[in-house]
């Protein structure tokens, strides 16, 4: 009886408990909202877009993306210097501090780059070992990257590795991975308060912020809040929960803008979507997608114009590259097929199905645009089954070599170079699951892309090889993606040409 | 002079079932005197529980008191508010003990505070004073250890303490009337005479009067200065009870009697053949009861190293108690039940030789509860039809003409083939029950208490019954009982059982004249019995 | 008493292991914990890298039960998805499944009693009859979906309680009430017909045969015969609140086990699916060991 | 025939002969008659079953059609909703009457399935151990207290992330997790009808123990089994409503009503008929099962009276 007593007592006391202050303008705290949640605090450990917000903002690398004109401007960096095709000279700024007030020296720069490419065995950034053969200091605050090969995706690395302090990150074998959260050492504008892992992450303007290309931001406070649900996010930005959600559909943005509650922008994105055919016969030898008409006939087949306009919107647009056409390297002039159902019930019977055929078509995102792919399918006979759910099952599938079609999509978030997309679809097929195009002249030349420094020849192997897939049809490409934003009234949010958020930039109205 | 304490005039209750109403007491009239008694006595659902609920207002909810007046000492009663009859009458002046002691108490609380609550609810005095009272009256029902069974929960004691308690409690109050419905049914044999007794005694001793309902005659005639007889909610007749008994004057009473008479009746003859048919060799079974998780497993000797034989054509009775270990016997002679040492013979062979099929020709029961003999989901044809489709290869033409023949055998026609059990009467169902252990022409046949879920007037009619069948088909009964009139009804030689042991045997007629165990004695001394007047 | 805790502690432990053993095996020859540990980016000799250095390679005996030992040493392994000792997760994340489980059965409580208490003591009454329809509608009603429809009505069109997170108590009020919500019927028509059949039985006639009627007569001799039974199932709620919160916790953001485990699920994070499995099972059958011997203790006829 | 069974059955003179004349199929019948839930429960679900599966032979409609030119139009009853769209249509242009009726069919197909998976699992479980005890019973037992410790959403989430899901593997998985409550409660039956007495007859004319099995237990336990599978059916419908709202349930484009609640999740503010309609479906599917279910219990139970 005691503990219904108590039980009961409890319950009184929560009804009168007050409302709890919701974090406004007055106090300077911005509240954003993210759909899925932050485990970790360290962008080196993780590859979804909400790290690299949160990296961009409480981290700081050598090189970063100016959004303006999509090129690398140094950032740690004061200057670089390419000495030959395999060595490349970097100078550091000086009196840049961590968090913790210590200064940033090369000895940082080196034990980042080399505790990434050697002793973390739990590494995600495989990536770097490919190309860096050894980091060395040459002063105080200069360091020497030697690589292994001509690499031209450099910057882009570079802009994506975030420098440690020396240390932190642990010796070999014995790594921590949750330093980032329990050092606060890190050197971007903001820095971490306090972290609940899922839940949200507690931010404060770093007021030693050196003058980087970032800038210092205008407000003093930022709470990053996981809530997976979508609508759950709306109806905190509705309430003055949060001030700040992203990947919003048009649907939804619009309407939220009609209330007048929120604005919206539906701006570009250097996302892309398009579906990997398994042209190589991974999944069954002679199986109907190994068939160059076949190909070219789910080319012809999906209305790319119409999904792009009614299901996603805003800027975005039917593409025929493997790329975003305004991305480094992205050759336009390759071989287009048009929407033409006709067209594509033509080839199919060519390639002796007249009747179609079964095909299973996997998915993760996007289940709308999905869907009115499977129905343009359907409309010249081919019988889609789709198997729509968690990115780990796709994961899963493909490792297994049982995936014949899916659809998948790229951000390239901040990263305006072929090579980004290239590198981890192009893959030799003995180190990846994703080139399924059977075809080494695709891997050579896309591949070939990011091993020259020289912009021309970059261009040249890119435009070969974006011909030969489009020729090829491995590929189906289907449209460039738009960002949605839904922001509060109280702030000014402006997005940029790439559609990649800049939180740091946000100012009160 | 006797003042009159309770008058009942013309009372009528009436039940609402699916919207119609049901009269079931029809002008019940009663009066009664200050310390006189008066005994109610009728089958089941005669009205006569029901009448004494309508005037103590504990009847169900879809009963109500029609009309009629009920004056307690001159002040008519049936019009007060209940706050007011709860109040001063119920438990203070009238009391009742009920049939159930097993689930008449609470039993997440002592009996001492059910029994202080009892007292203090209507006296305003300390928990001391209520304390000492209680305690007072448990002496007063010959409880031993009062003090301890105080603070014991009514799980704690057994049948027969639990009614002491219930009679403490209805008494504690001083109350004028007592209400005493069937107090003593529920209990063992034994136990029965005392509480009977004790109640006797206690009224006499407090001065109080009592209103004794039972549907054994012969236990209120023993009990009651008056009897009042009631039959579907009418009383037929009332009376002194030596009036009643002597000189009936309806014909229900006069069956009522005719089976008290019936049973009494000696018409034995002593068995003769001496052909050994069954032979029971030193059977023992223990039960293990693992019963729930919270209690500890307990290992109960239902039968100790029990031998007895069964001679062809002779009917032998089983008696004992609840608990004695009779049933057990019965399920293990039948083959029913695995027996954990000794030997069962049937003509000559062991009985778990046999094979199911075999068995069934030559052995078969029936049961005591008519409810759950018959499976209610088929019909009296399938019920009585099924054991020749088992065990034999008739054709259909021929087994109908079976079944219809052995159901005219125990009575019934041929309608009751289509019937459903719940369409049936207890008796009807006991007559199908007998039909379908017959109708394979068993020599022996097993009769675990048949009668005794039963009303008297039907019980006479079945214990007929078995006793036509058993000259007319030859036929040796194995007779399982409690109840000595039956036995010595039907039976030709007694086997007494307690605590699964055989503590005597031999001729009925010896046994219950000259019981040589103190047991034996006991469980004939417990048995009321209405000598029929010539 | 204490034979008997013993006894039901041993079985308890028994199922423990059990639905341990079941869900290690099944998690571990359904899934590649060698391609859950390198991720989504990982080469294929990466993953086989991964596969002989975590010793993935070895028997899933011997895996069972070293996990096993882990364990009982306090280590409850790493989590692939969070990077985090499981442990430190679940200690993170427990308090806010405690607490909505507390409150969500207090919910439970102070709807479930009451209605059941009026029901039974007017039988097919209004209130009965209302009692009913609540019953059968909180069983028809998708916890989801009632989530969904209370934040559109109680946050957005009448913004009275907040929408989502964990921060204080008041953040609790309406998970509490959807997840609470699904314990009603169950408790409702168990008080129901436990008081009803009390007020049927023999020793209510006893008792109002002495002159008690009224409230005195339902408090002071039929409450408590009615809410033993309810303590247990009360009991047993509470264990199932702690696996059921998986969808209200979705719905509402309330960083607690459920959540966790959905997202480990989805992350086919097998470290901490299979530990929370565990941690669920010994919760229930923790409530369930309280309820017997709360029960046994309650109840007279059960106690030895 | 059947309506001369139903006249005969409501005729007011047979409804007041005596108790003891009716069998007790005439007694359930009377008792049904008079239980409004039981028939307001059947009315609503012929009433759903019949839209849900016989209304799309007759009338064209398609839940697949999509015309991505037409997404999200409101109902007929909201501004600019029209006859053509009834209930407007969902984010790929596709009707979402015909979803919400097509819908039906996919709720039964995965009720009635799993439903009938786990009465399969718990009657056979719970016959054996409640007829032959000791140890089997013991060991079931067992088998049961494993399976209600074990946290059943969870559980369900799990090995549906990992075999992956259809049709049939949802089926499957809330049948297998759902049988207990047949096993509890035909074991109870079970041992409580072993013990009386017209299964010793049974046993003593010879009857084998299949023979005792099916004629005299089954029987007797099937208005429970009945009652039981008519509430699991609604247990089921739910689970999978709930796992297909979790994103791990039925594949798309099959119209379960738990994944058009989770597609129209999104849109909570601003389209809710997309929640709201399948919400108050699958609601009125489930309640009038459970009411079904609540009436079969009464109807069946010997104990209660004709009201």
């Amino acid at each position: 009886m005691k503990v219904l007593r108590d039980i009961f007592i409890m319950s009184i006391v929560f009804v009168l408990s007050p409302f709890i202050a919701v974090a406004d303008k007055s106090d300077d705290t911005l509240v954003i909202a993210f759909t899925r949640e932050i485990t970790n605090l360290d962008y080196n450990y993780g590859t979804k877009t909400e790290y690299i917000i949160l990296g961009d903002m409480i981290d700081d690398s050598l090189f970063y993306v100016e959004p303006e004109n999509l090129s690398y401007a140094p950032s740690l960096a004061s200057d670089f210097n390419i000495v030959n095709e395999t060595t490349i000279d970097v100078n550091l700024k000086q009196g840049v501090k961590f968090h913790d007030g210590s200064e940033m020296t090369a000895e940082d720069v080196v034990y980042t780059f080399n505790f990434i490419n050697k002793n973390d065995k739990n590494r995600r950034h495989s990536k770097v070992s490919g190309w860096l053969d050894s980091i060395e200091r040459t002063g105080k605050y200069s360091v020497r990257f030697n690589l292994k090969t001509p690499y031209a995706n450099f910057f882009n690395d570079c802009y994506r590795i975030k420098i440690r302090k020396k240390g932190i990150m642990g010796t070999e074998g014995n790594w921590i991975d949750d330093a980032q959260a329990t050092s606060n050492t890190g050197l971007g504008p903001y820095k971490v308060i306090s972290f609940e892992p899922g839940v949200e992450v507690v931010l404060e303007r770093n007021e030693e912020y050196f003058n980087g290309p970032k800038g210092k931001p205008a407000i003093k406070n930022l709470i990053i809040r996981s809530i997976p649900d979508m609508g759950t996010q709306q109806a905190e930005l509705m309430s003055g929960g949060i001030h700040w959600m992203y990947n919003v559909k048009k649907d939804i943005g619009e309407a939220m803008a009609k209330t007048g509650k929120a604005d919206y922008q539906l701006g570009p994105s250097l996302r892309v979507g398009f579906l990997v055919l398994d042209a190589g016969g991974y999944s069954g030898e002679g199986n109907p997608i190994t068939k160059l008409e076949v190909r070219r006939a789910m080319n012809h087949a999906i209305n790319r114009n119409s999904i792009a306009t009614n299901l996603i919107g805003g800027p975005a647009k039917a593409i025929h590259t493997a790329c975003n056409p305004v991305v480094f390297g992205c050759f336009q002039d390759v071989m287009k097929y048009e929407y033409n159902p006709e067209k594509a019930k033509e080839l199919l019977a060519q390639a002796g199905y007249p009747n179609g055929f079964d095909l299973e078509l996997y998915s993760y995102r996007d289940k709308e645009a999905a869907l009115a792919m499977v129905d343009d399918l359907a409309k010249v006979g081919i019988n889609v089954s789709l198997k729509h759910g968690k990115l780990a099952v796709l994961n899963k599938a493909r490792k297994a070599r049982q995936i014949r079609a899916y659809f998948g999509t790229w951000g390239s978030s901040a990263s305006p170079d072929t090579a980004t997309i290239s590198n981890i679809h192009w893959r030799n097929p003995k180190k990846g699951d994703r080139n399924l195009s059977g075809d080494p002249k695709v891997n050579e030349l896309m591949l070939g892309g990011e091993q020259t420094l020289d912009k021309e020849e970059r261009k040249r192997l890119y435009a070969e090889g974006l011909k030969l897939i489009a020729e090829q049809a491995y590929w189906v490409p289907l449209w460039s993606y738009s960002e949605g934003v839904l922001s509060s009234k109280d702030i000014n949010f402006v997005q940029d040409p790439d559609g990649y958020p800049r939180i740091w930039k946000t100012t009160w109205k | 002079m006797e003042t009159t304490l309770l008058e009942i005039k013309n009372l009528n209750i009436s039940f609402n079932i699916s919207k119609n109403i049901v009269n079931t007491v029809d002008n019940f009239s009663l009066t009664l005197k200050e310390k006189e008694t008066i005994g109610i006595v009728g089958e089941s659902g005669s009205g006569k529980t029901i009448s004494m609920l309508g005037l103590t207002r504990l009847l169900p909810k879809q009963a109500f008191v029609d009309k009629g007046s009920i004056l307690f000492k001159g002040r008519d009663i049936s019009n007060i508010s209940n706050k007011e009859f709860y109040q001063t009458i119920s438990g203070k002046k009238i009391s009742m003990i009920f049939q159930e002691p097993m689930t008449a108490l609470n039993p997440v609380y002592t009996i001492g505070r059910q029994l202080m609550a009892t007292y203090l609810f209507h006296n305003d005095v300390s928990r001391n004073s209520a304390y000492n009272r209680a305690i007072d009256f448990l002496d007063k029902v010959q409880l031993t250890n009062v003090k301890e069974r105080m603070a014991q929960y009514p799980h704690q004691l057994s049948g027969g303490q639990r009614q002491r308690v219930m009679i403490a409690m209805a008494l504690i109050n001083s109350p004028e009337l007592l209400i005493a419905d069937e107090p003593t049914t529920a209990l063992d044999v034994t136990v029965q005479k005392e509480i009977v007794g004790l109640i006797q005694k206690l009224i006499e001793n407090l001065g109080m009067a009592m209103i004794f309902i039972s549907h054994d005659l012969g236990l209120v005639s023993k009990t009651c200065e008056n009897i009042i007889v009631m039959e579907k909610g009418l009383i037929l007749e009332s009376g002194k009870a030596e009036n009643v008994l002597t000189r009936p004057k309806e014909n229900y009473t006069k069956n009522l009697l005719k089976c008290l008479w019936s049973l009494d009746v000696d018409h034995k003859k002593i068995h003769k053949d001496r052909t050994l048919l069954l032979d029971v060799k030193n059977i023992s079974k223990s039960y293990q009861l693992t019963g729930s998780i919270l209690k500890p497993k307990k290992i109960i000797n239902a039968v100790r190293n029990v031998s007895f034989e069964i001679f062809k054509g002779e009917t032998l009775a089983i008696v004992g108690e609840s608990g004695s270990g009779k049933s057990t016997v019965a399920k293990i002679i039948n083959g029913l039940t695995k027996m954990d040492s000794g030997d069962v013979l049937l003509e000559g062979k062991k009985i778990d030789s046999y094979s199911p099929l075999e068995r069934a020709l030559r052995i078969q029961p029936v049961f005591q509860d008519p409810y759950s003999t018959l499976n209610p989901n088929h019909t009296i044809g399938f019920i009585v039809r099924r054991p020749l489709l088992l065990n034999t290869s008739l054709s259909s033409y021929e087994i109908e003409t079976k079944v219809e023949k052995t159901l005219n055998l125990v009575g019934l026609s041929e309608n009751f083939i289509n019937r459903f059990p719940s369409q049936l009467s207890g008796g009807q169902r006991q007559r199908v029950a007998i039909a379908r252990a017959i109708i394979l022409e068993p020599k022996i046949l097993i009769c675990d208490e048949p009668t005794s879920s039963l009303d008297v007037t039907i019980q006479s009619q079945i214990l007929d019954l078995l006793n036509e069948l058993k000259e007319r088909l030859k036929i040796t009964i194995v007779l399982i009982s409690h109840n000595i009139s039956v036995v010595k009804f039907l039976s030709d030689r007694v086997l007494v059982m307690n605590n699964g042991e055989i503590l005597e045997s031999g001729n009925t007629l010896s046994i219950i004249n000259k019981p040589n165990n103190n047991y034996t004695k006991k469980l004939m001394s417990a048995i009321f019995t209405v000598k029929k007047k010539v | 008493m204490l034979k008997f805790v013993a006894g039901r502690f041993l079985v308890s432990l028994a199922v423990a292991f059990t639905i341990s053993f079941v869900t290690f095996f099944f998690l571990n020859i359904f899934t590649d914990p060698a391609q859950a540990v390198a991720g989504e980016e990982a080469l294929f000799e990466e993953i086989e890298q991964i596969r002989t250095q975590y010793g993935f390679d070895r028997p899933i005996l011997t895996r069972y039960f070293e996990w096993l030992g882990g364990i009982f040493t306090g280590d409850f392994g790493v989590s692939y998805y969070w990077n985090k000792p499981v442990g430190t997760l679940l200690l993170e994340r427990a308090p806010q499944t405690i607490k909505l489980a507390l409150m969500s059965v207090s919910v439970t409580i102070m709807v479930a009693i009451p209605l059941g208490i009026f029901a039974a003591l007017n039988p097919n009454s209004i209130i009965d009859r209302f009692a009913l329809s609540v019953a059968v509608s909180a069983q028809a009603i998708p916890n989801f979906w009632l989530g969904l429809i209370l934040i559109i009505i109680f946050s957005v069109t009448f913004p009275i309680f907040p929408v989502s997170g964990d921060k204080t108590y008041y953040h609790f009020i309406l998970p509490s009430v959807v997840l609470g919500t699904s314990s009603v019927p169950p408790v409702m028509r168990l008080m129901r017909t436990g008081l009803l059949d009390v007020i049927n039985s023999d020793y209510i006639r006893t008792a109002r045969s002495i002159g008690f009627s009224g409230w005195r007569l339902v408090t002071k001799h039929a409450l408590r015969n009615a809410v033993l039974p309810i303590i247990s199932v009360i009991a047993v709620q509470l264990g199932h609140k702690f696996g059921g919160s998986l969808i209200t916790e979705s719905v509402f953001a309330i960083n607690g086990l459920g959540r966790l485990a959905l997202l480990s699920i989805l992350g086919a994070d097998i470290p901490t699916v299979q530990i929370l499995i565990f941690v669920f099972a010994i919760t229930f059958i923790v409530f369930n060991l309280l309820s017997d011997i709360l029960n046994a203790y309650l109840d007279p006829r059960l106690r030895l | 025939m059947i309506l001369k069974y139903i006249f005969r059955h409501t005729n007011p003179d047979f409804l007041n002969r005596d108790l003891e004349k009716l069998t007790p199929k005439d007694i359930m019948f009377r008792k049904a008659i008079y239980h409004s839930g039981f028939k307001f429960g059947l009315l609503l679900l012929s009433t759903i079953t019949f839209i849900g599966v016989f209304v799309p032979f007759f009338v064209d409609m398609s839940p697949y059609d999509q015309d991505i030119s037409k997404r999200l139009l409101p109902p007929v009853w909201s501004e600019g909703g029209s006859w053509k769209y009834i209930f407007g249509t969902d984010g790929n242009g596709r009707d979402y009457l015909a979803r919400i009726i097509y819908g039906t069919r996919v709720s039964l197909t995965i009720g009635i399935g799993a439903a009938t998976v786990g009465m399969l699992i718990g009657v056979t479980l719970g016959v054996i151990a409640g007829y032959f005890g000791g140890i089997v019973d013991q060991v079931v037992s067992y088998i049961l207290t494993c399976q209600l410790a074990l946290p059943g959403i969870l559980f369900l989430l799990t090995i549906i992330s990992i075999v992956g899901s259809s049709l049939t593997v949802v089926i499957l998985v809330i049948g297998v997790l759902h049988w207990t409550l047949f096993l509890v409660v035909t074991r109870a039956a079970t041992q409580r009808i072993r013990n009386l007495d017209y299964i010793t007859a049974a046993d003593a004319i010879g009857a084998r123990k299949t023979n005792i099995i099916f004629t005299d237990i089954l029987p007797n336990v099937l208005n429970q089994i009945i009652v039981i599978f008519t509430l699991e059916v609604g247990v089921a419908i739910l689970a999978e409503a709930t796992i297909s709202f979790l994103g791990l349930g039925i594949q798309p484009p099959t119209p379960s009503w738990g994944v058009l609640i989770a597609e129209g999740k999104e849109a909570i503010f601003f389209q809710p008929w997309l929640i709201i309609l399948p919400g108050i479906a699958l609601f009125l599917l489930v309640i009038s099962i459970n009411m079904l279910g609540d009436g079969l219990r009464d109807i069946t139970d010997p104990n209660t009276s004709i009201e």
